[in-house]
C-alpha cells in the first residue's frame, strides 16, 4: 500500500481559517461561485428566451456557459496546484440557508483537490458533449429546451460537487435526479421515455430516502452537517463512534451504510441499477453526460468525500467493495448478450461503476477516483460514438442489423476502437492504468475473492467490447438496404469531440503512473483519508499483476474476435447459445430483475392501494359513517310508527310514564 | 290563613288588568266594526300589548309586590311577562293576514290569544299551586278553542279534540298532586311548601313524594317532556299555523316559568334521588325529539318535534338546578321564541289558501325566488341548529356551561350529540331552499308589511342575541336572582 | 268518625276508575265524562284534607276546580260537536288523520 | 381601529358593500370583492413588516369585554405561528377570487360567501379566547357549506352535508371540553375564564387532561384530516368548485394542525405526551396510506385530496416531535402545503374549465398542447413532492429531522413517504402531461390566458422564494415555536418525573449516549462504552443530544 505522508494527511479546519484572513484582498475563493453560476445563467436564458432565439444563439449560450465554467475551473485548478499541499482548501460561505432552533445549514462552496478533479471532469466532458449535441440534436423541435436542461444539469452537478456540507450536496443530489428525469423524458411523446423517466426518478428517490436518513444520523450525532466540522469531530470521537450501537453495528457504520444506500440509488448499483438501462430512452448525449460521465459517479464522489467516516467503519467498506464487485460481474454478464448498442454500453457503465466502488471499498479511494476520471473520458467517447452510429443509420440501435461501418465512418470507427480498448483495460490506454490499480489494491488488501471477480469481469469486459466493436464496424452490413448507400461519417461538430475524447482516453492514464504514487494520487492524497489495510506494499508483485490483467483482457478480446470475425468459429456463438439454452435465456432477459420488481413490488402495491381505497376507505370508514346515518333514519321511522295518531296510545304513554316515574320514586330509591 | 280584607295592590295588578281590558275591548269592538275594518281589532290588541309592555319595562327592578299572597310580581315574573307579551304581539302580527282570509270570528281570535297570554302571565307569577293550576287552565282552554278555530277543517278539529282530552287528563293528575301536597303541607302556598320541605325528613312522607310526583307529571305534560309528549306533534300540525306559532313559543315559555317557579321556591333543595328520573327524562326528550324529526317531510311537524328537542335542552338546565342554569333557561326561551315565530312567519307567508301543512319540497329553490324570505329562514334554521353567529348557539352555550358547572358533563355530551343530529334536518331545509332547482307552479306570495316586520324583528333579535348576548343575559341573571332561594 | 285514609282510598279508587275509563273507552264523550270523574275524585281528596286540617282552603280550591271543570266541559262539547259535524263519528279510534 | 380587528372585519365591510350593489352589475361586484380582499392582504402585510423578531409572546394584542359574567372576551393576537397562516389566508383569497371569474351562476352570493369565509378563517388564526375561536371555527362552516352546496358538482348536497356534519361532530365535543376547561379554572378560584393566556398556566390534573385533550384532538383530527377521519376530504374536494377546493385545502385544513399547536399542546402537556405515540402513529399511517391510495385515484382532485392527507400527516408528525425543528418545519409546511396544493387545485380547475373533465384518463400529452400550463403544473407538482430548491423540501426536511431526532423509527418510516409522494405525483404527471395526445379534444385546448397566469405567478414566486431563502419565515416563527416547546416542557416537568428513555429504542438510545457534542473548541474525552441516557423533561429526554439543545438554548437566550 502506498506509504502516505501521514503527518499532514488530515486537514484541520482551524488552521485553514487563520490562513484565509491573511490574504483577504482578491483571492480565488470568491471565484468558486462562478463555476455553477454560468450554467445556471445559461439555463435561465435558454428556458425563457430559448424559443425566440435562433438555434445558433441557443447553442452559443449553452456551450459558452459550459466553456467559461470550464475555464474558471482550470484557473482554480492551477491556483490550487501552486498552493502548498496542506493549504489546498478554499472555502466560500455564500449565505445561511436554514437556521432554526438547533439546526443550522449554510450554503457554501469548498474547493479542494477532490472537488477540483470533479469540476474538471464535469465541465470538461460536459463542454465536449454540449458541442457534440449541437450536431446531434440539430433538427429537434425543442432544441432550446434540451440545452436548457443540460445547463441546469451542469449547475446541479457542480453544486453537488462543490458543496461544503451534506445538505447542499443533497440539494445537488436530487437536482441532478430531476435533470435526469427531465432529460430521459425529453422525447415525452414516447410513452417508453415517459415511464423510463418516472422510473429513474422514483428509484433514485428510494436511494435518496436512505441518504436522508444518513444525513439525519450525522446531524444527531455531530450536531452539524458541515464537512469540516463532521470530519474533525469524527477524529475526536474515534473511540465512542465505533462502539457497537443499534443492531450491533456502530453509529458510524449506520451512517456510512445509509449514505451508501443513496450511492446505490444514484450510481445504479445492485439492487437499484434497474433505472439506468431504461434511461437509454433519452437522447444519446444525455446518456453520455449523465449516465456515464458525471451523475452516476456522484455516488463514488460522495463515498470518497466521506472517506474519514468510511475508514472508521470497515464493515461498510466491505459492503461497498462486495456490492461493487458483484455489480461489476453481474452487469458484465448481461452486457455480453445485449443487442442494443446503447444498452451494452449502459451495462458496461454499471460494471465500471462497480469497479470504482470496488476500488473505494478496498480502501484505495484515490484509485477509485482515478478510474472515475479515466472512465468519464472513454465511456463518454463510446456513447458519443454510438450516437454517431445511430445518427448515421437513422435511429437504428440494434447491433445485429449493423456491421461493416468502418469503411464509411472512419473517424467514428477508430475513435470507438480507442474507447473500446480503453474500456477493456488494454495497455497504453487509460482504462488499463486505473482498472489495474483497483485490481492490484484488491489483491494487495487480501481481498482475493474480490480480486478474482474483478479479473473475471475484466475478461468479460474485453469480450463484450470486442463483440460490440466487431458486430458494429467489421464484417458486412446487415442493416436496412436502402440506408446502405448514404452512411456518412459524423459531421465536424460531432467528430471533433470524438477525437478529443479519444486523445484523452489515451493520455488520461499517464497521469496515474506509477500506480498509487502518480501525480494524480499525490494531488488527491491530502483530502482522501487513507485507512484500512495499508500494510507494506509488496512492490515486487505490481508488475506481474499488471501483466496478468492485461493478458486476461487480451484473452477476452481474442475470444470476441474468434466468435464474431474469424470464419472458422463463425457458428460457435449459436452453438454455445443453443447448448446453454436455459442460461442464455436468463441472462438475455437481464435475470428477470425488472419482471421481479414489477411482480413483487409494483404490482402488489397497486393492488394493495386499490384494496385500501375501495376496501378500507369506501367500505369500512364510509360504510360506518353512512351506517350510523342509516341507523338514525331507521330509529326515526320507528319513532314515527309509534306516533299512531290514536288518542288511546297517547293516554297509554302518559300512564306508562306516570307508573314508571312513581314506581321509581316509591321503590327505586 | 285568615282571610282579612286584603286590599288589592293595584300597582302590582296593573299589567293583568290592562291585558284583560284589552281582551274585552277587542271582543266588544268586534261587534261594532264592519267586516272590512276588522283589522283594527288587531291594532287595538297590539296597542294594548305594547302599553302593558311599557308598563312592565318601567316597573323593572322595582321591589317585589305580592298580591293577596297569590301572585308575586317580581323581576322574574316581569321578565316572563315581557316574553309572553312579545310572543302575543308577534303572533298577532303574523296572523293578521291569515285571519283576514278566514273572514269570520276575527274578534274572537284576538280575544282568545290575549286571554291565553293572561293565563301565561298568571302562571309565571303564581305564588300558590292553585294559581299555577288556574293559570294553566286559563292558558289551555283558549288554546283548545284556537287549535280548533278552523271549524271546517277536519285536521283542526282533530287537533283540538286531542289537545283537550289529553290536556284535561294531564291537568287532572296535576290537581291530584296538588291535593296530596295540600294534604301533606296544609297549604298550597309555595313559600309554606318550601318551609315544610326544607328539612329532608319531610320528603319521606308518601303523600309528599306522591304529590310532587304527580305535580311534576302534570307540568311535564305541559312541557311535552318525553313519555308525555305524544300530543304535541299532532296538535301542532293540525292547528292553524298562526296558532301553532303562538303555542310553540307561548306554552313552552309558560310551562317552564311554572316549572322554575315550583322548582325554584318550593322544591329548591331537590333531594339527590330525584335527579336520575329528571336526568333520564331530559335525555329521552332530546333524543326522541331530534331523531323523530330526522325524516319529517312536513315543516310544521318537523318544527313540532324540534320544539320537543329544545324542551329537552331546557330540561338539562333544570337538572343542573343552579341559578346560572335557570337564567340560561330564561335566555334560551327568549331566543327560542324569536326563532320559532320567525320560522312560522316564513311558513305563513308561503302557505297558500286551503293547502295542508307545507312539505319541504314545496320550498325548493326558494333561495333565489325570495332572497329575503330564504335568508331569514336560513338564519332561523342556523339558530335552531345552534351554529355560532346566531342566538341559538349562545342559548345552548349558556345551558351547556351551566350543566358542566353542575358536573353533568355526561348529559351535556348527549345534548351535544343530539344537537349534531338536529344540524342535519335543520340544514336540510336550507339545502332544499338554496341548493335545489325551483319547481314551477309556485305562486309568488305577497309579503304583507306585518310579516315583514316580524321577520325583520326576529332576524335582528337572533343575530343581536348571537353576537352581543351580554345585555339580555344580565337581565336574565338579575331576574333569577330576584326570586332565587 | 271516618278515618282520613278511607276518604283517600275512595278518591283514589274513583281516580283509578276515571283513568281506566279514559284509557279504555272509544267514545270521546265517555272519555270526557271519565275526566270529569277524575276531577271529582280530586275534589273529594281536597275536602277530606280540608276537613282533617281544619282549614277552609280545601273547600275554596274545590270551587276553583269545579268552575274550571265546567269551562272545560263547555269548550269540550263544542269541539266534539264540531268534530262530529265533519266526521260523523265521535269514535276516537277513527280519528287519526294526524300521525307519523 | 386596531390592526387585527381591521384585518378580520374588512371582508365583512366589503360584504356589506356588495349587498348594496344590484345583482346585474356583475363586474362591479367582481371588482368590489377583489378590491376588498386585496386591500385586506395589503393591510395584513403591515403585520409582516411590523412583526417583532425574537418575541415569542403575542403581538398586536387587542382585548375587549364580550360576555364578562362568563369571562368571555373578544381578544385577538398574533405570534410567529399564526402570522404566516393569516398571511396565507389573505394571500390566497384574492387569487382565488380572481381565479373564479368564470363563476356565472349567482355571482353576488358567491362573492359574499367568499368574503365571509375569509373573515372566519382570519378570525380562527387570531382568536385568543376559546369561545371566540370556536365562534370563528364554526363561522367558517356556513360560507363553506354554501360554496360547496350551491356551486359544487353533481353530488354536492351529499358532500356539503358530510363536510358540515363531520366537522360539527368533532367541534361540538370540543365545545364541551372548552367549557370544562373554563370551569376547571373557575373552580380553582378566580371565576370561569376562556382567555387562552390565562388557561395556559392553569394546573389541570392529568386524568382530566386525558379526556379534554381527546375531545380537542378529535375535533382537530377531523379537520386536519388525520388518518381514520379523512374520508370526507376526497368527497368534498371532488364536488367543491375550484375556489372552494383551494381555500379548503389551502387554509381550512390548517385550522386543524394550528388547533393542535395553539390549543391542544399548551393546554394539556401531560396528555400530549401520553397521546404522542398514538397520534404520531396515525400521522405515519396517514402519510403512507394517503400516498398509496392517491396512486390509484382516477380523478385528479381526489388524487390531490389524498396527497393532502399525506402532507398533513407530515405536519402532524412534525408537531408531535415536540422539538424546535419539528414544529418549525410543520408550521412552514402548513404554508407550503397551502401554496402548492392551492396552486394544484387552481391548475386542475383551469384545465377543468377547458375540458370539463377531471378524469386522468381523459388527458395525455398536454405538454405539447399547453406548454405554459404544463410547465407550471410540473413545477408545482415538484414543489409538492419536496424537491430541494423548492418550498416543500425545507418544511419536509425539518419535520423529518425533528421526528428522527426524537423517534428514529418514526423517522425511518416517514422518510419512505418521500418515495411514495414521488411515485404517485410523477405517475399522474406522466399520464396527464407526457405521452402522445390520445384524445382529439385535448389537441385544441387553449393555453393559460393572462388572468390565469397572474393568479399563478405570485404563488410560484413564493414557492421558489421559500425554497431558496426561507430565513425571513423561519426567523419570525422561531421565538413562538420555542415558546410552545418551553410551555409544554415546563409544565410537563412540574408534574411527572423526568421521562427516561428505556433501552428498547436501540438506535436512539445508543446514539444519544455519546453525542455529548464537544463544541469545536473544547473536545472532551469520550465516554466509556456503557451509556446513560439522562432525559430532563419528557420532551428532551427523548432527544438525541440533550446537551446540544440545552446548551444552545441557554446560549441563544443570553444573546
Amino acid at each position: 500500500m502506498v506509504h502516505g505522508n501521514s503527518q499532514n494527511r488530515f486537514y484541520l479546519l482551524s488552521v485553514n481559517r487563520e490562513l484565509r484572513t491573511v490574504n483577504e484582498g482578491f483571492s480565488m475563493e470568491n471565484l468558486i461561485w462562478l463555476v455553477p453560476t454560468f450554467p445556471l445563467a445559461g439555463f435561465l436564458v435558454n428556458i425563457f428566451l430559448g424559443r425566440r432565439l435562433a438555434r445558433l444563439w441557443v447553442s452559443w449560450v449553452a456551450c459558452g456557459a459550459m466553456g467559461i465554467s470550464f475555464g474558471v475551473s482550470l484557473g482554480l485548478f492551477f491556483h490550487l496546484i501552486n498552493l502548498a499541499p496542506h493549504l489546498r482548501h478554499l472555502e466560500q460561505e455564500l449565505f445561511t440557508w436554514i437556521r432554526i432552533a438547533d439546526f443550522k445549514a449554510a450554503a457554501g462552496f469548498l474547493l479542494d483537490p477532490l472537488s477540483a478533479v470533479m469540476i474538471l471532469v464535469v465541465t470538461g466532458v460536459g463542454f465536449l458533449i454540449h458541442v457534440y449535441s449541437i450536431g446531434y440534436m440539430g433538427e429537434d423541435r425543442d432544441f432550446a429546451r434540451f440545452f436548457a436542461y443540460l445547463n441546469l444539469f451542469a449547475f446541479f452537478m457542480l453544486l453537488l460537487v462543490l458543496a461544503n456540507n451534506y445538505l447542499l450536496l443533497f440539494v445537488g443530489w436530487e437536482g441532478v435526479g430531476l435533470c435526469s428525469y427531465l432529460l430521459i423524458g425529453f422525447w415525452f411523446e414516447r410513452p417508453a421515455a415517459a415511464s423510463a423517466a418516472q422510473k429513474a426518478f422514483v428509484v433514485n428517490r428510494v436511494g435518496d430516502a436512505g441518504f436522508l436518513l444518513g444525513l439525519f444520523l450525522i446531524w444527531t450525532t455531530f450536531g452539524t452537517l458541515q464537512y469540516g466540522e463532521v470530519f474533525h469531530q469524527a477524529e475526536g470521537l474515534h473511540g465512542v463512534l465505533t462502539a457497537p450501537a443499534g443492531g450491533g453495528l456502530s453509529v458510524v457504520t449506520w451512517i456510512t451504510l445509509a449514505l451508501f444506500i443513496g450511492a446505490i440509488g444514484k450510481s445504479a448499483q445492485l439492487p437499484l441499477y434497474v433505472w439506468l438501462p431504461d434511461a437509454m430512452e433519452g437522447p444519446t448525449p444525455v446518456s453520455a453526460l449523465i449516465h456515464a460521465a458525471t451523475m452516476v459517479t456522484a455516488g463514488i464522489y460522495m463515498v470518497a468525500r466521506s472517506s474519514p467516516l468510511y475508514t472508521l467503519a470497515p464493515f461498510s467498506l466491505a459492503v461497498v467493495a462486495w456490492v461493487g464487485a458483484l455489480t461489476a460481474i453481474f452487469a458484465a454478464t448481461i452486457a455480453c448478450v445485449q443487442n442494443d448498442i446503447k444498452r451494452v454500453i449502459a451495462y458496461s457503465t454499471i460494471s465500471q461503476l462497480g469497479y470504482m466502488f470496488l476500488g473505494v471499498g478496498v480502501g484505495a479511494f484515490a484509485s477509485g477516483i482515478f478510474h472515475l476520471y479515466t472512465h468519464a473520458a472513454f465511456k463518454a467517447l463510446l456513447f458519443l460514438g454510438a450516437g454517431a452510429v445511430i445518427h448515421a443509420l437513422h435511429h437504428e440501435q440494434d447491433i445485429q442489423r449493423m456491421g461493416g461501418l468502418r469503411p464509411h465512418m472512419r473517424v467514428t470507427a477508430y475513435t470507438f476502437a480507442v474507447g473500446a480498448l480503453a474500456n477493456a483495460g488494454i495497455f497504453p490506454f487509460a482504462g488499463f492504468w486505473s482498472k489495474d490499480e483497483i485490481l492490484f489494491a484488491a489483491f494487495n488488501g487480501g481481498f482475493y475473492v474480490l480480486w478474482f471477480l474483478g479479473l473475471a469481469g475484466a475478461f468479460l469486459t474485453g469480450f463484450y467490447m470486442a463483440r460490440l466493436y466487431f458486430l458494429t464496424f467489421e464484417g458486412e452490413y446487415r442493416g436496412d438496404p436502402h440506408h446502405a448507400h448514404d452512411i456518412h461519417d459524423a459531421p465536424p461538430t460531432m467528430g471533433i469531440p470524438l477525437i478529443v475524447l479519444a486523445v484523452c482516453s489515451v493520455v488520461a492514464g499517464f497521469v496515474g503512473i506509477p500506480p498509487e504514487q502518480g501525480p494524480f494520487h499525490q494531488f488527491l492524497a491530502p483530502v482522501l483519508h487513507h485507512g484500512g489495510a495499508a500494510q507494506a506494499a509488496a512492490h515486487g508483485l505490481a508488475v506481474p499483476m499488471a501483466v496478468l490483467s492485461l493478458l486476461v483482457a487480451g484473452a477476452g478480446i481474442g475470444v470476441g474476435y474468434l466468435f464474431y470475425v474469424s470464419v472458422s468459429w463463425r457458428n460457435v456463438p449459436e452453438i454455445w447459445a443453443a447448448r446453454l439454452q436455459g442460461l442464455y435465456r436468463v441472462v438475455y432477459h437481464k435475470y428477470y430483475v425488472d419482471e421481479f420488481y414489477q411482480d413483487w413490488v409494483v404490482g402488489p402495491l397497486d393492488r394493495l392501494a386499490f384494496f385500501l381505497w375501495r376496501g378500507f376507505d369506501v367500505a369500512v370508514v364510509d360504510g360506518a359513517v353512512n351506517g350510523v346515518a342509516r341507523l338514525m333514519e331507521m330509529g326515526s321511522w320507528g319513532l314515527r310508527r309509534i306516533q299512531t295518531g290514536v288518542v288511546f296510545n297517547y293516554v297509554l304513554s302518559i300512564l306508562v310514564g306516570v307508573v314508571i316515574f312513581l314506581g321509581y320514586l316509591v321503590w327505586g330509591r | 290563613m285568615s282571610v282579612t280584607g286584603t286590599q288589592l295592590d293595584w300597582g302590582g295588578m296593573a299589567p293583568f288588568l290592562l291585558l284583560t281590558a284589552t281582551a274585552l275591548g277587542t271582543l266588544l269592538l268586534d261587534l261594532f266594526l264592519s267586516p272590512r275594518h276588522r283589522v283594527r281589532l288587531a291594532y287595538l290588541g297590539l296597542t294594548g300589548l305594547l302599553i302593558t309592555m311599557a308598563l312592565l319595562v318601567h316597573g323593572f327592578g322595582g321591589q317585589e309586590r305580592v298580591v293577596a299572597e297569590m301572585l308575586i310580581v317580581d323581576d322574574f315574573s316581569r321578565f316572563f311577562h315581557l316574553v309572553f307579551l312579545l310572543i302575543a304581539a308577534l303572533t298577532i302580527l303574523v296572523s293578521v293576514k291569515s285571519v283576514e282570509q278566514e273572514g269570520t270570528h276575527q274578534g274572537e281570535y284576538y280575544t282568545l290569544v290575549l286571554f291565553a297570554t293572561l293565563g301565561m302571565m298568571v302562571m309565571a307569577s303564581a305564588a300558590d299551586l292553585i294559581m299555577v293550576f288556574l293559570g294553566l287552565e286559563a292558558l289551555s282552554i283558549p288554546l283548545y278553542i284556537l287549535s280548533g278555530f278552523l271549524r271546517g277543517d277536519v285536521r283542526s278539529n282533530e287537533s283540538a279534540l286531542k289537545y283537550l282530552l289529553l290536556g284535561a287528563f294531564a291537568s287532572a293528575f296535576l290537581l291530584y298532586g296538588i291535593a296530596f301536597l295540600y294534604g301533606a303541607v296544609g297549604s298550597t302556598r309555595l313559600k309554606s311548601i318550601a318551609a315544610h320541605l326544607g328539612h329532608g325528613a319531610a320528603w319521606e312522607n308518601p303523600l309528599v313524594f306522591l304529590g310532587v310526583g304527580l305535580l311534576l307529571v302534570g307540568l311535564a305534560f305541559k312541557v311535552a317532556a318525553v313519555p308525555f309528549h305524544m300530543w304535541l306533534p299532532d296538535v301542532y300540525e293540525g292547528a292553524p299555523t298562526p296558532v301553532t306559532a303562538f303555542m310553540i313559543a307561548g306554552t313552552k315559555a309558560a310551562a317552564f316559568s311554572a316549572l322554575l317557579r315550583v322548582f325554584g321556591t318550593a322544591l329548591s333543595p331537590l333531594p339527590p334521588e330525584w335527579i336520575p328520573p329528571l336526568w333520564v327524562v331530559a335525555l329521552l326528550t332530546m333524543g326522541v325529539g331530534n331523531i323523530a324529526a330526522l325524516t319529517q317531510q312536513s315543516i310544521k311537524r318537523m318544527l313540532a318535534y324540534s320544539s320537543i328537542a329544545h324542551a329537552g335542552y331546557l330540561l338539562v338546565a333544570v337538572v343542573a338546578g343552579t341559578s346560572r342554569g335557570f337564567s340560561s333557561i330564561l335566555f334560551y326561551l327568549v331566543v327560542y321564541a324569536f326563532m320559532n315565530l320567525g320560522a312560522f312567519a316564513v311558513i305563513i307567508a308561503l302557505a297558500r289558501q286551503g293547502e295542508e301543512s307545507p312539505t319541504l319540497s314545496s320550498y325548493a329553490g326558494l333561495g333565489f325566488r325570495h332572497p329575503v324570505l330564504a335568508f331569514s329562514m336560513a338564519v332561523f334554521m342556523f339558530s335552531l341548529a345552534g351554529l355560532p353567529p346566531t342566538g341559538g348557539f349562545m342559548g345552548k352555550f349558556y345551558i351547556f356551561s351551566a350543566a358542566v358547572e353542575a358536573d353533568y358533563v355526561g348529559l351535556v355530551i348527549i345534548a351535544v350529540v343530539c344537537s349534531l343530529i338536529s344540524v342535519f334536518f335543520y340544514l336540510r331545509v336550507v339545502v332544499v331552499m338554496y341548493m335545489e332547482e325551483p319547481r314551477e307552479g309556485h305562486s309568488s306570495p305577497v309579503l304583507s308589511p306585518a310579516i315583514l316586520v316580524t321577520l325583520f324583528l326576529a332576524t335582528a333579535a337572533i343575530l343581536q342575541l348571537g353576537l352581543l348576548p351580554a345585555g339580555v343575559w344580565d337581565l336574565a341573571v338579575r331576574s333569577v336572582q330576584s326570586f332565587w332561594g | 268518625m271516618v278515618p282520613l285514609w278511607a276518604y283517600l282510598l275512595l278518591s283514589g279508587f274513583l281516580f283509578i276508575v276515571g283513568v281506566v275509563g279514559v284509557a279504555t273507552r272509544r267514545n270521546a264523550l265517555i272519555i270526557f265524562m271519565s275526566i270529569e270523574l277524575m276531577l271529582n275524585a280530586v275534589n273529594l281528596t281536597f275536602v277530606a284534607f280540608s276537613r282533617f286540617l281544619h282549614s277552609l282552603d280545601g273547600h275554596v280550591f274545590v270551587f276553583f276546580v269545579m268552575t274550571v271543570a265546567a269551562a272545560e266541559v263547555v269548550v269540550g262539547l263544542a269541539i266534539i260537536i264540531a268534530l262530529f259535524r265533519n266526521m260523523e263519528t265521535v269514535n276516537v279510534d277513527e280519528i287519526h288523520l294526524l300521525k307519523g | 381601529m386596531p390592526l387585527l380587528s381591521l384585518i378580520t372585519f374588512l371582508p365583512v365591510v366589503g360584504t356589506l358593500g356588495l349587498l348594496i350593489i344590484p345583482r346585474r352589475r356583475r363586474n362591479l361586484i367582481f371588482w368590489g370583492a377583489l378590491g376588498t380582499s386585496v386591500l385586506t392582504f395589503l393591510v395584513s402585510l403591515r403585520l409582516y413588516t411590523g412583526f417583532e423578531l425574537g418575541v415569542g409572546e403575542m403581538q398586536f394584542v387587542e382585548a375587549a369585554a364580550w360576555i364578562p359574567s362568563l369571562g368571555i372576551q373578544y381578544k385577538l393576537g398574533v405570534d410567529g405561528i399564526s402570522l404566516f397562516l393569516v398571511l396565507l389566508t389573505t394571500f390566497l383569497t384574492p387569487l382565488t377570487i380572481l381565479a373564479s371569474s368564470g363563476i356565472k351562476h349567482r355571482m353576488k352570493e358567491y362573492m359574499v360567501a367568499m368574503l365571509l369565509l375569509e373573515t372566519g378563517m382570519i378570525g380562527v388564526f387570531l382568536a385568543l379566547d376559546l369561545v371566540l375561536f370556536y365562534v370563528f371555527w364554526e363561522g367558517t362552516l356556513i360560507p363553506m357549506y354554501f360554496i360547496i352546496g350551491i356551486w359544487g358538482g353533481p353530488r354536492r348536497i351529499y358532500a356539503t352535508m358530510k363536510f358540515v356534519l363531520y366537522t360539527m361532530a368533532g367541534s361540538l365535543l370540543m365545545l364541551v371540553a372548552i367549557i370544562a376547561v373554563a370551569w376547571l379554572h373557575g373552580r380553582a378560584g378566580g371565576g370561569p375564564t376562556f382567555d387562552l393566556t390565562v388557561l395556559m398556566n392553569a394546573e389541570i390534573p392529568p386524568a382530566i387532561q386525558f379526556w379534554l385533550f381527546l375531545a380537542f384532538a378529535l375535533a382537530f383530527a377531523i379537520k386536519v384530516p388525520l388518518f381514520p377521519f379523512h374520508t370526507w376530504l376526497p368527497d368534498v374536494h371532488v364536488e367543491a368548485p375550484t375556489a372552494g377546493s383551494v381555500l379548503l385545502a389551502g387554509v381550512l385544513l390548517k385550522m386543524g394542525t394550528y388547533g393542535f399547536l395553539r390549543f391542544a399542546l399548551p393546554l394539556f402537556p401531560q396528555a400530549t405526551v401520553t397521546f404522542l405515540p398514538w397520534i404520531s402513529g396515525l400521522a405515519l399511517v396517514g402519510i403512507i396510506y394517503g400516498a398509496w391510495v392517491a396512486m390509484v385515484q382516477p380523478d385528479l382532485k381526489s388524487l390531490v385530496a389524498y396527497s393532502s392527507v399525506s402532507h398533513l400527516g407530515f405536519v402532524v408528525l412534525g408537531i408531535f416531535a415536540l422539538n424546535g425543528e419539528g414544529i418549525a418545519g410543520s408550521v412552514l409546511q402548513m404554508v407550503n402545503h397551502g401554496l402548492s396544493t392551492g396552486a394544484l387545485f387552481l391548475l386542475v380547475g383551469m384545465i377543468y374549465e377547458r375540458r370539463h373533465s377531471r378524469m386522468i384518463t381523459d388527458f395525455g400529452g398536454l405538454f405539447r398542447v399547453v406548454p405554459v400550463f404544463a410547465g407550471m403544473f410540473l413545477l408545482v407538482a415538484l414543489s409538492s413532492i419536496g424537491l430541494p430548491g423548492l418550498n416543500g423540501f425545507v418544511g419536509e426536511f425539518l419535520i423529518l429531522l425533528g421526528t428522527f431526532r426524537v423517534h428514529p423509527v418514526y423517522g425511518i418510516v416517514a422518510v419512505t413517504g418521500i418515495i411514495w409522494a414521488a411515485w404517485y405525483m410523477l405517475a399522474m404527471i406522466r399520464r396527464v402531461l407526457f405521452g402522445p395526445v390520445i384524445h382529439q379534444e385535448n389537441a385544441g385546448l387553449s393555453d393559460l390566458n393572462w388572468t390565469e397566469r397572474i393568479v399563478l405567478i405570485p404563488i410560484i414566486i413564493l414557492i421558489v422564494w421559500i425554497g431558496v431563502y426561507p430565513t425571513p419565515f423561519l426567523r419570525r416563527m422561531e421565538a413562538s415555536v420555542e415558546r410552545v416547546i418551553v410551555q409544554v416542557e415546563r409544565r410537563q416537568s412540574v408534574h411527572s418525573s423526568g421521562f427516561t428513555v428505556q433501552g428498547k429504542r436501540a438506535m436512539n438510545a445508543e446514539t444519544s449516549s455519546m453525542n455529548h457534542k464537544p463544541s469545536i473548541m473544547n473536545p472532551s474525552p469520550a465516554h466509556g462504552s456503557e451509556f446513560v441516557v439522562h432525559g430532563r423533561g419528557a420532551i428532551h429526554g427523548l432527544s438525541m443530544n440533550p446537551e446540544l439543545s440545552t446548551l444552545n438554548r441557554e446560549a441563544r437566550r443570553q444573546r
